[in-house]
């Protein structure tokens, strides 16, 4: 399907919560398309606090729901607690597409905007992991965002899978610990991490704040050398720190990219232009073709793939950065 | 007349009139406002704070204050889910976690009477300690076991257009006003609030008085987290995450001295429905996250303000009839 | 003449937390290889810089019977504002940015204080109400954006590995001293000035300090002020520890402010404590927590159970014991009453 | 809105001592909160010095030098004894020197006769060693103007002494001395001059001479006090009701033994810290004994709690009204209730107000007290009349047993007299009462017989005849005497 323009939808961008700069760039990508599809409507970008994420995402969706909006794009937070709220929007024949973070059960979701394969995830992971411990591997810890995070425990379930591999074999998980997305938090974990395995070698970090704070905390305490820092990072938070070592390696998706899709295909299924089922293919813009397929990494639910990661490293992370 | 002059100086009259307010900036602003689903749904979706702010009001009037409930209903939920997995059969796991409520208000109570402890302290202690056992029990999970009754108690309407939460608030509500304001029980409270050395010279049994209200507001928590669970349909180690402090604004707002002694369930109730009304106002017009809470924060200072310019200017008026 | 004499009640409470710290200390020893070193050292040492800081402002408030639940949110502000100007004035004079953390700070807590002292709202309304507004205030500043180290001047980010002096691998950062500054400070304008005793006795009774003429309400203004001006040197500190600062920065810092203030053994009900126990309490919950995290034998999800548990058997320790002294001068003046 | 002052007049000379009786709420407190700054005047002008001066707060006070010890005891109960004393003096300075501040404290209270531990915290102190620190801390501040306020309250005579001799010291270092008391033995002791208050009017000023006792009742009530410290008949009383064995409380008292009959009255005397407060906290169950036997009725009993002694019929009436006896903010009627509040409880625990209402109404009029009307605020009547109401609260208990500790701490002449009306009518109804009074004629009065202790000993019991001033004096300073 190839959008017509102009038809009017009034949606809404939800992020997991206000004051994060990735969700401001999905917010940059959707605002981008708006103004290209000429869509009369209006599109909120509307979140809660990071202290009241989780009930705060439900009272947002059950507004919209009440005012009428056309259709949702949520970054949940709430796991399957919003399953409930997704429904009778749905119900109110209300358009539901997640992105960033699905809703496991995929319940009350049409469709969810994958922003690389949950899969791949895992494996792009264990491979930078593999790249920077190298073939003597030895103990890595992960530093996730907070135990209740859908997206990063999917992300930790499917690198568990992957270090099966025999590949693998010499890379040795020891702990998974939480930093709830706040640097103070992340960055004592981190030294904690240290202090707990001495004979820790990597901190992978599946998360923007902490894979930040865990490489200022190596490099303020010296440990750069010893203990590296992985995972998904955003490249101008960590330029430096890749020029120095400290984080060699990391990987990334275009959260404004992200943005940009969702909000192609939510408006192709508010206006009726789309029906999301599977096998369907549209185009989004600049982007080029996507195609609606079955979300292989959930029982249920739909997704489209959005992809690919990007691995940042020495040589391409300055021009990243800017 | 002049009975209706008095009231609308008192304080109550003065939330009333906020409320009158609040009311018709809504009904102008938004056309859903006045629509039978979205009242029912603003009450919904914080029905378990509102829930709690009533036994809030008999602790804070009794000169204590609880910490721990948020905590509390966030342990009963992930028990409830914790109990149902592990093979438990509905009607015990609920029993189970009333119970779990019961001794963990009891557990506080213990503390603050017989150990003589300020509440503020102890019951900050029990903010970490209960929710770090119901991360002991979910762990990173988010779990979703329950039958489809429960959930459907939690979300479907049953008498008219009000679910059960609702219900069960509507007595509760009715419970308290009674109990504080006709029964000795209730006059106990009070007294106790004044001056709880005092009520022990006059023969009160303060450590009785304060073991019931901790029990009660334990055991009130816990019912509210099961509602929390079943409106829901899942749980997780984050429920009901600072709750405590929203709670606190209610019944605080509501004219009840945070010294004690004084503040009549009737404010409460006020209070509560200018914070909601105020809430879903800002969210059917579009304002979410900080600002909200900002806004809620203003009225919650600027209201307090209020008696003190009353006395102000009654003394201002004094001084110049003289 | 018994070993307790002249031991006023502030002292034994710090010789209480004292031996509590040992026996955690202790205790962790024997099940944690390798626990007592100069990591654990420098790690507690470096984390409680920020947490002692701010709870020594935060005793000042609690001292006069009041309490300010802001100072999270006042963290968070002054940490992202005095960040955003760096990334835009990074040849700013360090000295002129401390101001500006301070001064940011002594600004917020000033609101508070005038609000509680002058317009006599209680403080735990006052504070829950600016938590909320300074948050809000926070992010309409920030806009989402991040401060991000990149964009920080060198030194700001070489300060929390500064040492002022080493003993081979025991490290006294920069930041450790300028607590302990905070701390000898505080503790000597509370314990010998008659600005410090005024404010015990504020909080002691309010009411007979008003009829003995003091300046209540300059007074308490004056400890919600220092509390801000903490408040934002603690500001500067996560500014310069954590670099990367988001709207998040700095929640639930006011709770655990106040945790360390009742485990240090200041009377939340004011009158007494000293700015030597705050910064006791302090440590005792950072080491319980580092501690914990370091301890192998229990899951990460474990350790906020106990923490929970520890804090209040801590403070239920403090208490005991206090009583027991309590009975003690009892008895004494019994022995010594009238002699006619 | 009721006018607590209307065009009053006083004029202070230094070097005198200047008396100023009233009855309960005839605007002596008012007065002198005006005077010290902490209440402004509606009218008038006052002029120190030859200076009109307007004062808008104590600290202006104490600038000119006029210092106050209030009715209620100020102390800062966290801070230790010296600092009590010296916390508000303004020539402090910025620092604070301990130990010279420990020294001076202990000489100042030495001087006054009082050995307190100058280093321990004020929380422990009874309210007579809380009287001494204000005291101490008043004449500390070096003043012109003295004014205390109901300063011997709460003060046994030793301690009277004591500060008479403080007082008159003063006097001679031409300080002019305001002084307010409800004792009038005390008042012609030690006034030159008296102003008399009545109802917010200013009544008269003489010199002491020129005032008779008589004359200066009639005066502060405005009519004939006749029966003025009566003695009891001494009559039959009836069976044992309570009796006391070897009571003790490990540091606090030991060895109380004593019975107590249907009908009788017995006095409790001591000094100042004899721990009499304490027995009667034992008895009532605030701070239950750890030795000893309580019989009641012939059983023996042990009473762990309030409760226990309320259920055992035991009431006790507390000396510290403000913090112990009442809650100042609620009304008459619900503080009067309040004890005994089960027994207006419907079914499902509502409380019947009707018959709240009308309990409150009777004891109004049974013991006169003075209120625009029920509802109103007890913390805003005035001191006498508050004590009428803390009695009416635990008289509606019917209790059997009925401790009273200074049952007329602070309440003037004429209530007084009616206080003491009601315990002998209270006693001829059978009632057994122990009443803990510090004030030696009101016992000698009041009771059948009379027990002395000191520092938590039982000295003796005196019986009738037996009990003078001079004979309780001697057992309570510790003269061991073989008792009866
Ligand atoms: N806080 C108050 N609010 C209103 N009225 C008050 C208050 N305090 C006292 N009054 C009234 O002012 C009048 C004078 O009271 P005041 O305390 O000066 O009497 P007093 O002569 O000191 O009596 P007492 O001997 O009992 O101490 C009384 O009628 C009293 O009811
Ligand atoms: N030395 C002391 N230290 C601490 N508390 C004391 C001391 N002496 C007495 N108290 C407390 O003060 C109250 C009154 O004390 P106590 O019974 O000794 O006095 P009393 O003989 O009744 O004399 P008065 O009532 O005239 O002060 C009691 O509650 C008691 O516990
Ligand atoms: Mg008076
Ligand atoms: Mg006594």
């Amino acid at each position: 399907t190839v959008a017509k323009k102009g038809m009017k939808a009034d949606l809404v961008l939800m992020p997991k919560f206000l004051g994060i700069l990735v969700f401001d760039q999905a917010n940059q990508g959707a605002q981008e398309a708006h103004k290209e599809l000429q869509n009369p409507g209006k599109l909120e970008f509307l979140g809660p606090t990071p202290e009241n994420s989780v009930a705060g995402q439900i009272e947002i969706l059950t507004t919209a729901t009440t005012q009428g909006q056309d259709g949702i794009m949520i970054s949940n937070n709430a796991g399957d607690q919003i399953a409930p709220a997704a429904k009778s929007a749905r119900d109110k024949g209300m358009t539901v597409v997640t992105w960033d973070s699905p809703i496991p059960s995929a319940e009350g979701e049409q469709l969810f905007i994958a922003q690389v394969d949950f899969n791949e995830t895992g494996t792009v992971m264990a491979d930078m992991a593999l790249n920077i411990m190298g073939d003597a591997g030895g103990d890595f810890a992960v530093l996730s965002a907070s135990p209740d995070a859908a997206n990063q425990n999917a992300w930790i379930a499917a690198m568990k899978e992957a270090l099966k591999a025999p590949k693998y074999s010499a890379l040795n998980l020891v702990d998974v610990v939480y930093g709830d997305d706040q640097s103070e938090k992340s960055y004592n974990q981190a030294l904690a991490l240290v202090d707990k395995y001495p004979k820790l070698k990597l901190i992978m970090a599946p998360t923007t704040v902490g894979i930040a704070a865990s490489a200022k905390a190596m490099q303020d305490e010296g440990l750069c050398g010893q203990v590296k820092t992985s995972g998904l990072g955003l490249p101008a938070e960590m330029v430096s720190y890749t020029l120095n070592d400290c984080a060699p390696e990391f990987a990334l998706w275009s959260f404004v990219d992200l943005g940009y899709l969702s909000y192609y295909a939510t408006y192709l299924i508010a206006t009726g232009q789309m029906e999301g089922i599977p096998g369907e293919t549209f185009k989004a813009g600049r982007m080029g073709y996507y195609t609606v397929e079955k979300d292989p990494t959930r029982a249920e639910g739909l997704r489209v793939l959005m992809g690919p990661f990007t691995v940042y490293d020495k040589s391409n992370v300055e021009a990243a950065s800017k | 007349m002049m009975n209706v002059w008095k009231y609308l100086r008192s304080w109550e009259g003065f939330l009333c009139l906020v409320l009158i307010l609040t009311i018709s900036v809504n009904a102008v602003n938004s056309d859903a406002f006045l629509s039978i689903d979205n009242q029912i749904n603003l009450f919904t979706l914080s029905i378990e704070k509102v829930i709690i702010a009533l036994i809030m009001a008999f602790i804070i009037i009794n000169a204590e204050i609880d910490l721990s409930v948020a905590s509390m209903m966030g342990l009963a939920a992930c028990a409830l889910g914790w109990l149902v997995d592990a093979g438990a059969s509905m009607p015990t796991a609920l029993a189970t976690c009333l119970l779990i409520g019961m001794l963990g208000g009891l557990f506080n109570g213990f503390w603050v009477t017989f150990m003589n402890l300020p509440s503020l302290v102890v019951t900050l202690a029990m903010l970490i300690g209960f929710r770090g056992l119901a991360r002991v029990l979910v762990e990173d999970r988010s779990i979703r076991v329950f039958p489809s009754w429960f959930e459907e108690l939690g979300q479907q309407p049953i008498l008219g257009p009000l679910p059960l939460a609702v219900i069960i608030f509507f007595l509760l509500l009715i419970l308290a006003v009674v109990v504080l304001r006709f029964t000795g029980f209730g006059r106990y409270v009070y007294v106790i609030g004044i001056n709880k050395e005092m009520a022990r010279y006059s023969g009160i049994n303060v450590n009785a008085v304060k073991l019931i209200l901790f029990t009660l507001a334990g055991l009130i928590s816990a019912l509210a987290g099961i509602l929390f669970a079943a409106r829901l349909g899942s749980v997780r180690g984050d429920m009901g995450l600072g709750f405590e402090l929203d709670i606190i604004t209610m019944v605080l707002l509501g004219g009840v001295s945070i010294f004690g002694g004084s503040g009549s369930i009737y404010g409460v109730i006020l209070s509560i429905l200018i914070v909601l009304y105020l809430r879903n106002g800002m969210s059917l017009s579009n304002i979410t996250g900080h600002l909200q809470t900002g806004v809620i924060g203003l009225l919650l200072i600027s209201s307090a303000m209020v008696p003190n310019l009353k006395t102000y200017w009654e003394s201002l008026q004094a001084s110049r009839s003289k | 003449m018994s070993p307790i004499q002249g031991l006023r009640p502030e002292k034994l409470r710090e010789l209480v937390l004292l031996i509590l710290i040992a026996l955690v200390l202790i205790v962790f020893s024997s099940v944690i290889e390798n626990y007592l070193n100069a990591r654990l050292f420098n790690r507690v040492s470096a984390s409680v810089a920020l947490m002692a800081v701010l709870a020594i402002g935060q005793t000042m408030v609690v001292l006069t019977r009041n309490i300010d639940l802001s100072v999270g949110s006042i963290v968070g502000f002054t940490a992202y504002f005095v960040g955003h100007q760096l990334s835009q004035y990074g040849d700013m004079h360090p000295m002129l940015a401390i101001f500006l953390a301070v001064g940011v700070g002594t600004l917020m807590g000033g609101i508070n204080g005038i609000l509680v002292a002058y317009c006599r709202i209680p403080s735990i309304i006052v504070t829950l109400g600016t938590m909320a507004l300074y948050r809000t205030l926070l992010v309409e500043y920030s806009d989402a954006q991040t401060v991000l180290t990149v964009n920080l001047p060198r030194w700001l980010l070489d300060l929390p590995s500064l040492n002022l002096i080493s003993f081979d691998r025991l490290h006294l950062r920069v930041l450790v001293v300028g607590m302990i500054v905070v701390v000898v400070l505080f503790q000597i304008v509370l314990k010998y000035t008659s600005f410090g005793r005024k404010l015990y006795a504020i909080g002691s009774n309010p009411e007979a300090a008003k009829m003995a003429g003091f300046a209540n309400q300059r007074m308490v203004l004056t400890a919600f002020l220092l509390c801000g001006a903490l408040a934002g040197l603690t500001g500067f500190m996560f500014l310069a520890r954590f670099g990367n600062i988001t709207v998040v920065a700095g929640i639930g810092f006011e709770l655990k402010s106040v945790a360390a203030v009742v485990v240090g053994g200041v009377n939340i009900f004011g009158g007494s404590g000293s700015a030597f126990g705050a910064f006791l309490g302090a440590v005792l919950i950072d080491l319980l927590e580092n501690s914990l995290i370091r301890w192998l034998q229990i899951s990460e999800f474990w350790r906020d159970a106990l923490l929970g548990l520890l804090i209040l058997i801590s403070v239920a320790t403090d208490s005991v014991i206090m009583k027991r002294f309590q009975l003690y001068w009892a008895r004494k003046q019994a022995r010594s009453s009238p002699e006619t | 809105m009721t006018q607590a002052l209307k065009e009053v007049s006083l004029e202070l000379f230094p070097g005198e001592i200047h008396a100023l009786v009233g009855e309960n709420g005839a605007g002596k407190s008012t007065l002198i909160k005006i005077l010290t700054g902490i209440q402004q005047p509606d009218d008038g002008e006052m002029i120190f010095s030859g200076n009109g001066v307007q004062l808008s707060s104590s600290q202006e006070a104490q600038a000119l030098g006029i210092a106050a010890i209030y009715q209620e005891p100020m102390v800062f109960p966290d801070l230790d004894v010296a600092e009590n004393i010296f916390i508000s003096h303004r020539t402090r300075g910025i620092w604070v020197q301990w130990k010279k501040m420990y020294e001076d404290a202990h000489k100042i209270l030495s001087d006054l006769g009082m050995i307190l531990d100058v280093r321990a915290p004020a929380s422990g102190l009874t309210l007579a060693s809380q009287q001494a620190v204000e005291i101490a801390k008043a004449i500390s501040l070096n003043v012109k103007v003295l004014i205390m306020d109901e300063p011997t309250a709460s003060l046994s005579n030793h301690e009277v002494e004591q500060l008479f001799k403080v007082a008159r010291k003063l006097k001679q270092e031409n300080v002019a001395v305001l002084f307010i008391s409800h004792r009038l033995d005390e008042v012609f002791e030690i006034a030159d001059r008296i102003t008399v208050l009545r109802d917010g009017e200013h009544i008269s000023t003489r010199s002491v001479e020129e005032f008779s006792r008589e004359q200066l009742i009639r005066e502060m009530v405005g009519r004939e006090v006749d029966q003025f410290y009566a003695t009891r008949q001494k009559k039959n009383y009836g069976k044992r009701v309570l009796s006391v064995k070897n009571l003790s409380k490990e540091a606090v008292f030991s060895g109380i033994e004593f019975d107590l009959h249907e009908g009788e009255v017995l006095g409790f005397a001591g000094l100042v810290g004899s721990r009499r407060t304490d027995v009667g906290l034992a008895l009532f169950g605030i701070q239950p004994n750890d030795s000893g036997v309580i019989e009641l009725d012939g059983q023996n009993v042990s009473i762990r709690s309030p409760q226990a002694a309320q259920n055992l019929g035991i009431a006790y009436m507390t000396e510290d009204r403000r913090k112990l006896g009442l809650a100042m903010p609620l009304s008459i009627t619900s503080n009067i209730t309040l004890p005994a509040l089960k027994r207006y409880l419907g079914r499902l625990g509502l409380i019947q107000t009707e018959s709240e209402k009308s309990t409150a109404e009777e004891f109004k009029n049974r013991l006169q007290i003075k209120t625009p009307n029920l509802s109103h605020e007890v913390g805003k009547l005035s001191g006498g009349n508050q004590q009428k109401v803390m009695f009416s609260k635990w008289l509606n208990t019917q209790p059997k047993v009925f401790i009273l500790d200074e049952p007329t701490r602070g309440i003037d002449v004429g209530a007084k007299a009616e206080v003491h009306n009601m315990i002998r009518e209270l006693a001829d109804q059978g009632m057994a009462i122990l009443c803990i009074s510090s004030d030696l004629p009101e016992v000698l009065a009041m009771s059948d017989r009379v027990l002395v202790m000191r520092e938590g000993r039982q000295m003796g019991i005196l019986d009738g005849p037996q009990a003078t001033q001079e004979s309780i004096m001697s057992l309570a300073m510790g003269e061991l005497q073989e008792t009866a």
